[in-house]
């Protein structure tokens, strides 16, 4: 299973990113979710960072929105628009979250 | 004799409304006398994931059409309302200084105030009434 | 006794907040407190005219009826109400409109105040 | 071109859930796709008549009567949007008013469904 | 051919009407054929904590006068709803196997049924369509 | 200043109710804060509850809605009603924070 799932939040709920299947998972930071990509709290990157094998999603706008730069976003995060997010959500995830 | 109310953001920007309530809140005091027979002061103090509020240039309005929260915190600069953010949690998300919002294009006279927990703490202990946004 | 002023920024149906909010506000008043409710954000909802009663969610508009006949002090925030298309004729009867400066004003004046700010 | 329904559960202003799923259903129609938008629980607010435009807020009963205009279903959820005093006169025009019975049906047909379920 | 959706539910009961929304939207699967040619089977799952919404003896209607997110689960168990319950969240959350509802007093036939999240996730995959409460 | 916290949520937002002083602290556990008097978590107790020289107190009626009895609360907890909630406010607690 193709599996997108949304992270629109800034609070760390890893927990449940966690335990899904890293194969073949995408993870998408919208909205506050995009201080995840951006954000080193004391120092380190984002635990969310950490799974193998995941496709990683920010939206640029949304990026934008909160002060920060596209080129500030971590290096394992692909830097998409809205249209970008139609398209994988089309064409590479068959099921989705927003959790 | 003036009363003063402090007003506590806590909440990040852009997921609620609360941020922006907390500043429009902020804001009425000037014109509370209306109703009461003394003036009420306001104070906003930016604590916990609340300090993702004072970073610069916020896109809002370019790309959602809505005035970012930084105007609003501009607006209030210039005002010269007084405005603490607390340099533990930026400290914490790696916010550095040169990152905070200020509204000298404005003409403000006042920046955004980075101080220190215990100098937040102090300012709930001053203030004859607290909202926790 | 004394004045409390309770601020309440959650919606309606199914956020506890409102039922905590209201339950306190009846402790209160029935302790002889005086009581300021104001809604802003998402709980002006509660003001509006028109609620259905259902069993699953806490339907809170006759509690607000009695506590306004009770003295209780209740406003909704104007511009959160207008942005919701709620205005003057759909608002509950009793249930007052102002600007944010009636809440500071109020709260200022009050020997405590709990503000209840979440979402 | 595909079928994609989303369900949205959180509330009207300042909730960026609302901006992103109307940008998002905006985006898919753009690109050919047929989309359903489903309001339930406080997202009901979003299709009341008469909500006033703030400069503070992001504003979207015009973006949704567009949507509507492009072939976009958009539906608010009965119980809930009378549990609000929400009733059928007082949704925006073009907005259908249903029960849950409606989405699902809708997303069990759809090619992607992206429920939005927060508070 | 009948079509399958998943209703997850990860928060706690009493927060937000969230939890109730998404049984109320499952029972409505029951009538979903109404509107297409096909029969719509809803599946339940509490994960994270979620599951808290599983503990029975819920006073919600003497305290608050609404009916209890119990109520709601067991007259799903009663329409013979399969609801599965994440094992890992109850154990980490220490609520023991005898605290869970059931609706054995309305004649139903299934309980709520404790699996391992490695269950939860097959569902995931056997589903047509997922909706994350 | 006698402060009084009202926690009405079962995440753990424990890192600002770590910095308020402890000294004249009381901490209101109401509605889904309640299980943050009743539930162990891995076994171990909440976080919350390891503050020195706090009361904490915790709603009967918020405990009881959500199928647990005031018996299984944690016995540094004081279990109260509306009208405790009440008498306390006005009487012990000069400022009030709803986190």
């Amino acid at each position: 299973m193709r599996l997108g799932v949304f992270v629109s939040d800034c609070q760390k709920n890893d927990s449940m990113l966690e335990r899904l299947n890293g194969e073949g998972l995408g993870i998408f930071f919208v909205e506050n979710g995009v201080y995840h990509a951006v954000i080193h709290e004391n120092g380190r990157d984002s635990g969310v960072l950490q799974k193998k094998g995941v496709n990683y999603y920010a939206l640029a706008s949304d990026i934008q929105t909160r002060g920060f730069t596209t080129s500030e976003i971590d290096s394992r995060v692909n830097v998409v628009t809205y249209e970008d997010v139609v398209d994988l959500m089309m064409n590479d995830y068959e099921k989705l979250i927003w959790l | 004799m003036a009363k003063s109310i402090l007003f506590v953001i806590s909440r990040p920007p852009y997921k609620s409304e609360n941020p922006k309530l907390a500043i429009t809140h902020a804001m009425a005091c000037f014109v509370a006398d209306m109703h009461i027979d003394e003036e009420v002061e306001p104070v906003v103090a930016f604590v916990g994931d609340g300090v993702l509020n004072c970073i610069k240039n916020q896109r809002s309005q370019e790309f959602y059409g809505i005035i970012s929260t930084e105007q609003h915190i501009k607006n209030q600069l210039a005002s010269d309302m007084r405005m603490l953010v607390c340099k533990e949690d930026l400290y914490r998300l790696d916010i550095k200084p040169e990152r905070l919002i200020n509204a000298r294009d404005m003409g403000a006279d006042i920046d955004l105030n980075v101080v220190g927990f215990n100098e937040v703490q102090k300012e709930m202990e001053r203030c004859d009434q607290m909202m926790w946004f | 006794m004394a004045t409390i002023s309770i601020g309440l920024f959650s919606s309606l149906i199914g956020s506890m907040n409102s039922d905590f909010a209201v339950k306190l506000a009846e402790t209160a008043v029935n302790k002889g407190h005086s009581v300021n409710l104001w809604f802003s954000g998402n709980a002006v909802t509660l003001a509006r005219k028109g609620q259905k009663s259902f069993k699953d969610y806490s339907y809170l508009a006759e509690r607000l009826k009695a506590l306004q006949e009770n003295g209780v002090a209740i406003v909704a925030c104007e511009a959160c109400a207008a942005a919701r298309g709620i205005h003057k004729d759909d608002v509950i009867e009793g249930i007052a409109v102002h600007s944010m400066d009636w809440y500071v004003a109020r709260a200022a004046k009050s020997d405590r105040v709990l503000h209840i700010g979440g979402e």
